[in-house]
């Protein structure tokens, strides 16, 4: 069933294509693929928001309509996209989930197995909420601004954060969402620093965030007394991290998060027997680290 | 007929009703009698339509009550007057442009059968109808697609479609020609053998003198008479009207008239106006006659842009090059207006104030540093308001509260303050009283004085031949002939306009 | 005369959108691999029919010069009604499949209610509904994915020759859409209503029991659209349907709709989800680049409408 | 009686809205902690300005009968272009503002000359622009938020006895957009055409460039609101905007402005911008949960159009 060239077609279907984290998923994708153009083909679709699930349905339909060997997907929902996925299986195409890891439940009630590539978001979270109960003290309080409801990843790094705050004894005093948008994040973080004059940090879900917050903080006067936490080390807080301005993020390597499944994937090609699942390097990002080479 | 009692078929006693600012019916009573023709007569605004929405259903009086054949009656909606068999054609056209004919006529009873329309019981219902009223159109055609004296038969007809014992026609031959309004009286004499009531609304008083038996008179809301038409004459009816002796100073005889200043040559478009060419001079009014539908109001609107021509060319101010008039714009600009025929749609802006419906056209003359006086804005209105009464409360009042000839008077208003070179009224009287008419034909009269030039469409022939220095005639299209003051008649023209349908 | 001028009204009306099917079968079918396959198809038989059952409510109320902004939210609340009375509430299939459909005839009921009560706009009165819908849905489903397993799979599953029982169902409620809106006094008064509303109540009809009857319905259809897909992804998701309103909207005025009211046709809003699925399936197929996607939409959302401008001024001048 | 009618009138049409504002501050006020503090006001004043400056562009497009779905996507891309400008080609920085006015401005114009070509509604082809707005800003910024650094952050600092420079910009314009339209030529002629196009165009008044007009300065205020934007989060974010025109049309329907045309105001959507500003402010002060948001933010649009009814019946009633 290999495609006219004999290579292997390994499609990539992703959550969003409209969004910095997923385009460097994929420009990363792209270049792995450029590098090893004669081992596989890739063809990369998207959602053009992280809401839309029938839509990337159909997407994994479309894919299994034109008999691609391999999906390598990042699932907009962890128990909707099961169901189109075991009927991938079924129609012998090999699948990797990447990113947002499907419901387990869900999994083994449907009795699928697809293995799961990818950084534990929990503990990146906890990781840079560690870092950031070094700075504070017992006591002190601070805010989440979370991502998207509904989100697997968002949902993963709300807890991660909570951990690491409830064992260092901080107080969380709200937790709200702001849409892993920027300007809702600014209205939300906002409202947080009047409503809790004694704030000490805003933990954000995702940088883009981040960079609301820290607007929100500027324009309150409170850079000195307010830390920042973003998640997912974008480009665009590159000079904040360095100034400063926001204190740590968290990188999950985004542009080698799909590589590692189309790997993954290839490698699944050949073989067979019950795959395991892999986890991925997060690191903590902080001023220090950026300066070191 | 037997005794009196038993004769009136509905009575009304104390109709008081009051808008804001104004008392548009004030202890308001009469008697209608069974099978006969009650007209029902006064100026604009003196709360006819008013009167009759409130018999209809259509509004609800502040006081006093009804009865119908002896019980007492108080619809609270069109449906409940309906069914107790009061019927009305209104005077503003209420049509749903996007249906049939067919529908139209039949809507609050539209044939059916589970629930589904049964068009072929409907279309062959409706074909029935239209002929009795005289429209020959197809009834499967969208009311979008008629012209107003069509719209307006369409509307006669919904009213005759159902049975009824009182029917009401407010000003129903306001846009009609003489043909169909012929027809119409044909049909009224046969309902009330049949021993229908009718209330009929007309500012055509020979209409009045011609079919009515009983003729009451509002004035300001106020009864002022009741009497079997026998009694009176035309000229009574008139000065009960509007409180006053009308003297009579219609035909013109102003034969001073100046160069050519708008030649039309050879206009065409479609088969609604096909090589017309005439020509207008300064202080002239020129008169256009014709049949309904004979493409009048359409090449009007070609020479104002309006519309596109297929070919033809106009000339302005002796020129010998034509005039690019590619939109009502450039029309205004070359100093050409146009009155339309369709008040309501296409020359009121309806829930705006007077002032500024009389501004919009020439806003640019009350305007300082870019912004509009409104002080300025509202004296203009008082002036126009004063020189053409128009009945209104303020100049701040919203036109669409206006009465129906009190809104013609706005959009002429309108027109008069843009002060254009030549001036194209489309049915300027349409709905406008007595009184009214001979103040616009003399404000008409003035305006030639001043050197204009005037086109005066109008169904209304007599109207035509009282004001006009040339009366040009369309018909089928086709402009077939022209006449001068000396050597028109009534014959002569209506042959000419039923020329190009004969054969 | 008469024939020949129904005839080719007919033809116009759907030929046009007919030709930019045809147009883009032909572009997709040359560039995309595989286009032309049964499973593309199949894939977008069985991926239309929640949005033609929406487009379908949204033709009628745009018909009456209405607007529905809430269908997509509404749709997400049924869905998380039917997947929370099957998961946690344990109520039997048909109680909850009514309970479903319910719940969107009861939203669209209250749109209708608000509009004549208070003679709001519907755009505002359904915005409102749109972000209320939106909330009880987070409320009921605690912002969760609920899983519906199996229980709904035989919806999509089922087939008539061939054809899958859902797309059987929109097709069934597009004809009877159209045969409604043509044929029957109903339609024949949300046409009325929607030219001139102040005519239709002067000719004695109240207007208000037809446009909140409209409004429930757009809502039952909500309810409709979200049996068949929550069958068809297997879950309630609490964000889905999030922009459908504005696609179904797009179908609707594609496919020759007014906005303005008072003319419309539902089987050209068949034709416009069709030209929409059919580009952003192509689209997909052939890989393009979200931005791309998104400049190719916009450019032919409103090209079908300038279409739409030309076949009319044609029809016009051959009359 | 003249003056009677007049002041009443005034007050009238600003002191329900006036009211529903102090209801909600009194709420806020007692459950939300800090509310009343001189931070919370700046807050606001410094959050505000970019959506008043779209619902003034809204307001008038609403007036004349028309709508603007794509203000969002046109400020995102405003905002991209901006943003680009300044940091990847090193434009200098007036050049930069000025690209940035001018891509609304024509992003405006081109919905407003599609409109007047092909006589569309404006829903479609605004509709059309949001898609390819969005597009061109993911081309413009290659889907990446773009750091802007400190360049513009001058215009959030600067400010005139304690008022921030954007809020002061945001307060001229609906001052100004107020005077235009009620005193000026072109705001005349703006509800002169949504209350009857056809008449005006009879009037001798050419409504093209009017209606062009109107389009490319929503546009182009829209662009303005980019600016202030950018420099509020100092950075051009690609996802930006989406949803605002929804919010902007909330925001002017909620102020008195029809949909249909004809009728609106300035001030009007201004105090609408406040209401749901402070409305979202207190919500997410008092730290409600997202569902109670939802549901509270879409009773309170319909809540204020239906205040919006009664207080008409009861100003109607007086006179
Ligand atoms: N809805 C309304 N609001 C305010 N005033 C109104 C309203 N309807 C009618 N009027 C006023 O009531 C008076 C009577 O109006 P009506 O339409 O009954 O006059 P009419 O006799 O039919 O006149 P015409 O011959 O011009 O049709 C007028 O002064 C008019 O301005
Ligand atoms: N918009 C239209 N679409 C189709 N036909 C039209 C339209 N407007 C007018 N007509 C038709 O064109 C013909 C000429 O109409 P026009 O209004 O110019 O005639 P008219 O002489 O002014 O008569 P009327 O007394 O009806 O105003 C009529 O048969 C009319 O039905
Ligand atoms: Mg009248
Ligand atoms: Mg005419």
């Amino acid at each position: 069933k290999k495609a006219d060239t004999g290579k292997p077609r390994v499609a990539l279907v992703m959550k969003s294509l409209a969004n910095e984290f997923f385009k460097t998923m994929e420009d990363g994708a792209k270049a792995h693929h450029k590098k090893n153009s004669d081992k596989y083909e890739l063809s990369t679709v998207g959602i053009k928001d992280e809401l839309d699930v029938a839509q990337q349905i159909k997407l994994v339909e479309s894919m299994i309509a034109q008999q691609v060997d391999a999906i390598v997907i990042a699932p907009a929902d962890s128990m909707a996209l099961v169901a189109v996925c075991k009927k991938a299986l079924d129609a012998g195409i090999t699948v990797v989930n990447i990113d947002n890891k499907f419901d387990a439940k869900t999994l083994t009630s449907r009795n699928v197995q697809i293995p799961f590539v990818g950084p534990d978001n929990r503990k990146g979270a906890q990781l840079a909420g560690d870092y950031l109960a070094k700075k504070l003290a017992q006591g002190d309080k601070v805010a989440i601004i979370e991502g998207a409801p509904n989100s697997f990843n968002g949902i993963q790094r709300k807890l991660g954060f909570e951990d690491a705050m409830n064992s260092a004894g901080i107080k969380i005093v709200s937790s709200q969402t702001g849409y892993w948008e920027t300007d809702r994040a600014n209205k939300v973080a906002s409202a947080n620093i009047i409503a809790e004059p004694e704030l000490k940090a805003i933990l954000c879900a995702n940088d883009s965030m981040a960079i609301g917050a820290l607007a929100a903080v500027k324009s309150a006067g409170k850079t000195d007394d307010i830390l920042i936490v973003g998640f997912d080390n974008i480009a665009a807080v590159q000079r904040a991290l360095k100034d400063g301005d926001i204190l740590c993020t968290v990188d999950q390597h985004a542009d080698q998060l799909a590589v590692f499944g189309i790997d993954y994937a290839l490698e699944m090609l050949g073989k067979s027997g019950t795959p395991q699942d892999q986890e991925t390097a997060v690191d903590l990002i902080t001023a220090e680290t950026i300066k070191r080479p | 007929m037997t005794d009196l009692q038993t004769d009136i078929a509905f009575s009304l006693c104390g109709i008081t009703k009051s808008f804001p600012g104004v008392k548009a019916l004030s202890d308001v009573t009469f008697d209608l009698k069974t099978g006969e023709v009650h007209a029902l007569v006064g100026e604009n605004g003196a709360g006819k339509s008013t009167l009759v929405k409130i018999i209809a259903g259509i509004q609800s009086a502040d006081s006093g009550n009804m009865l119908i054949k002896g019980k007492s009656y108080a619809p609270p909606g069109r449906k409940d007057a309906e069914n107790c068999g009061v019927r009305i054609v209104m005077q503003e056209l209420n049509l749903v442009n996007n249906l049939t004919v067919a529908e139209n006529i039949f809507l609050e009873k539209l044939p059916s059968r589970f629930g589904f329309v049964d068009y072929p019981k409907l279309n062959s219902a409706a074909r029935r109808l239209t002929q009795q009223v005289g429209l020959s159109i197809d009834v499967n055609a969208k009311v979008s697609q008629l012209g107003v004296g069509q719209q307006q038969m369409v509307e006669i007809a919904s009213g005759l479609s159902q049975k009824c014992d009182i029917l009401i026609l407010d000003e129903p031959t306001a846009s009609l020609t003489d043909k169909e309004a012929q027809l119409l009286f044909a049909q009224i004499e046969k309902l009330k053998t049949n021993g229908v009531s009718i209330i009929y609304i007309s500012h055509h008083i020979d209409e009045i003198m011609r079919i009515s038996d009983t003729v009451t008179i509002l004035r300001d809301g106020q009864l002022v008479s009741s009497h079997p038409t026998n009694q009176l004459n035309a000229d009574q009816i008139v000065s009960k009207m509007v409180g006053r002796n009308l003297e009579h100073s219609t035909l013109r005889h102003n034969t001073e008239t100046g160069p050519v200043v708008l030649r039309v040559e050879g206009l065409t478009r479609g088969r609604k106006v096909r090589n017309v060419s005439f020509q207008v001079h300064r202080g002239e009014i020129l008169g256009i006659a014709g049949l309904m539908g004979s493409g009048r109001t359409e090449t009007m609107r070609l020479i104002f842009g309006a519309d596109k021509p297929d070919s033809g060319k106009v000339y302005l101010h002796n020129s010998s090059t034509p005039a690019h008039i590619k939109n009502p714009r450039h029309a205004v600009n070359n100093g050409i207006a146009l009155l339309t025929e369709d008040r309501k749609e296409q020359g009121l802006l309806l829930p705006l104030s007077i002032s500024k419906n009389i501004s919009l056209a020439q806003l640019s003359k009350l305007c300082r540093f870019g912004l509009i006086r409104n002080s300025e804005e509202k004296q203009v209105a008082a002036d126009f308001i004063d020189k053409l009464s128009v009945k209104s409360s303020s100049t701040e009042q919203a036109v669409g509260n206006l009465s129906g000839g009190n809104q013609q008077k706005v959009v002429i208003a309108k027109w008069l303050y843009k002060d254009s070179e030549i001036i194209i009224f489309d049915e300027p009287t349409r709905g406008i009283d007595v009184g009214a008419k001979f103040e616009i034909y003399q404000m008409l009269d003035n305006l030639t004085k001043k050197g204009k030039a005037i086109i005066v469409v109008s169904s209304d022939l007599k109207e035509l031949m009282a004001i006009s220095d040339r009366i040009a005639v369309m018909s089928d299209g086709k402009l077939t002939a022209e006449f001068n003051s000396n050597d028109w008649s009534a014959e002569k023209i209506a042959a000419a306009a039923f020329s190009e349908y004969i054969n | 005369m008469k024939k020949n001028a129904s005839l080719p009204r007919w033809m116009t009306d759907y030929c046009g959108m007919a030709a930019v099917l045809v147009i883009l079968l032909a572009i997709f079918g040359s560039s995309a691999r595989n286009f032309f396959s049964p499973a593309t198809f199949r894939m977008i038989a069985s991926q239309i029919p929640d949005i033609t059952i929406l487009a379908v409510g949204m033709t009628l109320v745009l018909i009456i010069g209405g607007i529905d902004l809430s269908v997509g939210s509404v749709m997400a609340l049924c869905g998380a009604v039917l997947g929370k009375s099957l998961v946690a509430w344990g109520v039997p299939l048909p109680l909850a499949i009514g309970a479903c459909l319910l719940g969107g005839l009861v939203c669209g009921a209250l749109n209708g209610l608000a509009v004549i009560t208070w003679k709001l706009p519907a755009f505002i009165v359904t915005l409102g509904m749109l972000e209320i819908a939106r909330g009880a849905t987070f409320l009921v489903t605690d912002y969760r994915t609920i899983d519906t397993g199996t229980t709904l799979e035989f919806i999509t599953e089922t087939s008539f020759v061939g054809i899958p029982l859902p797309f059987v169902i929109a097709i069934l409620i597009v004809a009877l859409g159209q045969l409604v809106l043509s044929k029957s006094i109903f339609g024949r008064y949300l046409v009325a209503i929607g030219t001139n509303e102040e005519a239709v109540r002067l000719s004695g009809i109240d207007t208000r029991p037809i446009k909140v009857g409209v409004f429930a319905l757009c809502g039952f259809l909500a309810g409709l659209a979200a049996v068949i897909q929550t069958a068809r992804i297997s879950s309630a998701n609490p964000n889905v349907g999030v922009g459908w309103e504005l696609q179904a909207i797009a179908a609707v005025v594609i496919g020759g709709t007014s906005l303005m009211g008072g003319r419309g046709s539902v089987i050209g809003s068949f034709f416009g989800v069709l030209i929409i699925a059919i580009l952003s399936t192509g689209l997909d197929q052939i890989g393009a680049e979200e931005y791309v996607k998104r400049i190719i939409t916009g450019s032919a959302i409103v090209a079908a409408v300038v279409l739409d401008y030309y076949r009319n001024r044609l029809s016009n001048n051959k009359n």
